[in-house]
């Protein structure tokens, strides 16, 4: 091994119920890679990637993380009363970020809908404010629970870019995906 | 001793002889002191007459209910930090024994109140109050473990609360104690050695030895169920994904 | 006193969630009016019960107000994924815990505080009780929010625990009503208000580990 | 009496619901622990107090129990979608939105009924009141649920508008609450009694049309 | 027009804001008709279906509904407490519904995590599960709303040949859709 992993799960598994989701899923990203987590529904994609996250206590193994990362799970972190840009500049204030939250409202094209409480916002738009977090602190590590769900093609397209910028700057991703991934996939791990 | 008792198949060993001989002698122990309290101690005419043998289970149902807290307590405590499988089995087992045994020693306490204050229950009495709560700590902790999805869920929340609720225990029984109190002073465990009449004090602490044996049985009768129904559960997991 | 960034963001945050719920402005309006109308129909308008029930209702509505305020507040940031963002801070969810709950407190508990020579004058308590009693249901009022945080972090994973809630905290409540019933008579000089003061930093030193752990638990 | 086939699912679901959430069980014993806790230390254990501020004090924790029950019902019914499902049962909104009101009554308020006695001997309500009380207790709590959950539809889409509930159910709990508190007095032969029974059928007639209405604009 | 409209919208807008969000939108749907609204994130999707759906009012234009509707929106609809089971045993309760609620199960694949709360389930079974409402009694018209997110392919599968079958038999879907639609498509509105 040249690099050592930015993050690496050796033996995980986990137990739901009385049903062992999976066991012994061993993983190392390096910087640059893009790994796919497949798998069909309830098969324990999100379930592995709260372990790697470090939001749930895996049954069996262990997780070791170099850097920090940034997690997007099936739901966005958002408050019904928080507006896009309260809720960026607030996570940015939270992270310490010195990046303009208008230009990363701009960047996720949110700057419409900026100030409009998030209960009232569509799918699209509340995914996108969500993803906006990646934008505000740089950090290697990216953990994304299907996170083209709700996106119309150009948000698509634009996750995708992010995406490639992140792993061409030395950055990991490890993206649960159904279905066809829009982006270059480096290793997968089906469950 | 502990230490030994932490391996579950020692444990299983060692319980499997100490529930029955634990149940025997704490049987006759008991036994023996309910009968000094019911034919032998003479009644007591300042505490209320016959109403005095009420005492031989209130006030051992006492100390034991405080008594089992604190194992409560401990045993989460290690199940924190260690991850003892048996030390949370232990406190799953302690729990309603526990609660049991707190609403013993309330009930014997109301009944004893009747005749000698003239009431079942004293709003501002401390003792009252700090056992009330007691009690209320021993429910909150098994519906609290009740209410969590996953037996490892159920360790984890209820371990914080008893954690916590022993180092707030002190607290309340400190404020309970400056309120005021109708309930009399320890007369028995005290600075200056016990200031109670033999009659009374042998089969009191011969009471209180027989039914800690049969609380200790208790607890280790449930915890044997539990580590068998844990036994059962894997064995049903290993044929279930065998096919 | 300057509290690093994420404390004073998640401080910041808790305070407009708080006020954009509602429950700022009208917590002390909706338990005036209550209190001014279901007591007295209730219990009688006599001054003198009124005067010995008075302080009482109050402990009771903090007690209430913080049960039911920080059980939502959790429950909310579970359901809608920020509590995994505030989980990942690394080591500091005690701190954030702990700092949000001063902001509800601020929020819902502080304006009963302030209406207290309101209310007391309607609860016919007496006007040198005022302050005392102000200064007692400050501190108890915090320590409230404070246990009963710890009871609905624990509960926070559980589809709405409410009155679990209710029974985990009642325990921790007792001190603290004593201790401040107590003051509430002696006034600022006696010694209860020390012991209460005592309570509530008691309170703080233990309840943000344990609420911390417990919304670790939450999320897991 | 029977339900026409979705009402009784409406009453079946709401029932199971109630009781998921753990408040079934242990509304009573929360409540009762509460009040058996905090009400002496707060007011005072003077016997006679108590039994004027006895009857008074159901009244309130009735009155708490319909606010915050209902309120959750409906803002969670909104939040998971399952609102737009039963808006679209034409018409029947209003009779789902009783149907649930009255189960989650049953397994939040009757309980409370049901403890009367008890808690009656301990806030020392004198022997003779039980029946009235406990009747009174029923239909004023019934008539509390169906007003707090006209609040509660109201202020559903508002985030968090829990104490906007309390501000508009209050005026409506004041009629209930008045008769209620004399019929306890009157005993079940007084007029109050009826003036409270009617107060309860004239909620079951208005409160769910309002009701109904308030979730169609809430669900908008 | 030979067949009168299952569902007809005339000249329907809608104002958020001080924006206007659409107007004028005029559609008809007959049996057998797959209509998809497309449209950017936040262009209207959802509050054109949900005035369709008559959940919303709309701000101008009718909606002219002839027969009874299922309804699946962004969110499932399910309780936390719910088991899959019971959610849908209680929807076919209040539908009258003959069907075994097993079957459904089955068909859904849903069959596995049938007792487990919904609150603890995946992403993809939580929609399984909603979708499942759609086989419990026939009704016309279907306006579903992104469908087939969450899903994986499988489940993609299943819901396309489920509007394939209820299309054949004379019912008509409205759907909004990013991305490919996994259906024939008999219609388009692109707002
Ligand atoms: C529900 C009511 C009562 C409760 C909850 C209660 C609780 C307690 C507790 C917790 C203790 C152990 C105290 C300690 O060792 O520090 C105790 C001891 C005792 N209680 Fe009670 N009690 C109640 C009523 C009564 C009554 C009515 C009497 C008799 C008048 C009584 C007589 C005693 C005696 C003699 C002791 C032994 C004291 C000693 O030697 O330490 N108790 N009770
Ligand atoms: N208490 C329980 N008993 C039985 N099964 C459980 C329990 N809790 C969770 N599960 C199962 O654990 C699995 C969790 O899966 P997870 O959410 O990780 O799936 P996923 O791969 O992310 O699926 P999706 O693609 O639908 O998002 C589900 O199959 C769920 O049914
Ligand atoms: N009060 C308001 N002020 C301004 N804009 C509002 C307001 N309320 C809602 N909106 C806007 O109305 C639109 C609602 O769109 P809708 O949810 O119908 O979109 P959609 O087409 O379903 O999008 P998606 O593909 O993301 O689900 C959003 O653009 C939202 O920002
Ligand atoms: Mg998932
Ligand atoms: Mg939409």
């Amino acid at each position: 091994m040249s690099d050592p992993a930015l993050i690496e799960g050796r033996g995980l598994g986990a137990v739901r119920g009385e049903r062992v989701l999976f066991q012994d899923v061993s993983l190392a990203v390096q910087g640059g890679d893009g790994m796919v987590l497949r798998g069909a529904n309830g098969s324990g994609k999100t379930t592995l990637l709260r372990q790697l996250a470090g939001l749930s206590e895996p049954q069996a193994g262990t997780v070791q993380r170099t850097t920090n990362h940034h997690w997007i799970g099936h739901s966005n972190g958002l408050k019904p009363h928080e507006t896009p840009r309260s809720h960026l500049a607030n996570w940015a204030r939270v992270w310490g970020s010195e990046i303009e939250v208008e230009d990363v409202l701009l960047q996720m094209q949110m700057h419409r809908p900026a100030d409009v409480p998030c209960r009232l916002i569509s799918a699209g738009q509340k995914r996108r404010t969500g993803l906006g977090r990646l934008l505000l602190v740089p950090r290697d590590i990216w953990l994304l629970d299907e996170p083209f769900n709700a996106l119309d093609a150009d948000g698509q397209a634009l996750l995708a870019g992010m995406i490639a910028t992140h792993r061409a700057g030395g950055g990991a991703v490890i993206a649960a995906l159904h279905g066809t991934a829009p982006i270059e996939v480096s290793d997968e791990v089906v469950l | 001793m502990w230490s030994i008792l932490a391996n579950p198949h020692r444990f299983m060993a060692f319980s499997r002889y100490a529930v029955p001989v634990c149940y025997a002698i704490g049987t006759a122990l008991f036994g023996w002191a309910m009968y000094q309290a019911l034919w032998v101690v003479p009644s007591d005419a300042y505490q209320g007459g016959d109403i005095i043998r009420a005492m031989f289970i209130h006030v051992p149902s006492a100390w034991l209910c405080m008594g089992l807290y604190l194992g409560l307590a401990g045993s989460s405590f290690v199940w924190f930090i260690w991850r003892h499988e048996l030390a949370d089995i232990a406190a799953r087992a302690i729990a309603p024994i526990g609660a049991g045994y707190t609403a013993l020693c309330l009930a014997t306490g109301s009944i004893w109140g009747k005749p000698t204050w003239g009431t079942w229950w004293l709003w501002d009495d401390a003792r009252m109050m700090s056992v009330l709560v007691l009690f209320f700590l021993f429910l909150g902790y098994m519906a609290l473990r009740a209410a969590m999805e996953t037996r490892q869920k159920a360790a984890r929340a209820g371990a914080i609360l008893a954690m916590v609720g022993a180092v707030n225990v002190p607290l309340i029984k400190f404020s309970v104690d400056i309120w005021s109190s109708l309930h009399q002073g320890p007369s028995v465990i005290r600075a200056e050695g016990p200031a109670m009449a033999a009659v009374y004090l042998n089969p009191l602490l011969i009471s209180f030895l027989g039914q800690g044996l049969i609380v200790a049985a208790m607890v280790f009768t449930l915890m044997r169920a539990e580590v068998f129904g844990q036994q059962a559960d894997a064995l049903m997991a290993r044929r279930l994904s065998e096919g | 006193m300057t509290l690093p960034s994420p404390l004073l963001s998640a401080f910041r945050q808790a305070l407009s969630e708080a006020w954009a719920g509602g429950a700022g402005v009208l917590l002390p309006f909706g338990f005036f009016a209550g209190t001014a109308v279901l007591v007295p129909f209730t219990m009688g308008s006599d001054p003198d019960l009124l005067a010995k029930i008075g302080p009482g209702v109050l402990w009771l509505a903090l007690a209430l107000a913080s049960l039911v305020t920080l059980e939502r507040v959790f429950q909310a940031d579970l359901q809608d994924g920020a509590l995994d963002l505030w989980v990942q801070e690394d080591g500091s969810i005690s701190q954030i815990a702990a700092v949000k709950t001063l902001a509800h407190w601020l929020i819902s508990g502080l304006p009963l505080v302030l209406l207290t020579p309101l209310l007391g004058m309607m609860l016919q308590v007496p006007a040198t009780q005022t302050v005392p009693a102000m200064v007692a249901y400050a501190l108890g009022g915090l320590t409230f929010f404070l246990w009963g945080g710890v009871a609905a972090a624990l509960s926070a994973s559980v589809a709405r625990g409410g009155l679990l809630i209710a029974l985990i905290a009642l325990p921790f409540y007792l001190p603290t009503v004593i201790f401040g019933t107590l003051a509430l008579d002696e006034g600022l000089g006696g010694t209860s208000i020390l012991f209460l003061a005592a309570s509530t930093l008691f309170a703080l030193g233990v309840a943000p580990a344990a609420m911390g752990a417990a919304l670790r638990l939450a999320a897991d």
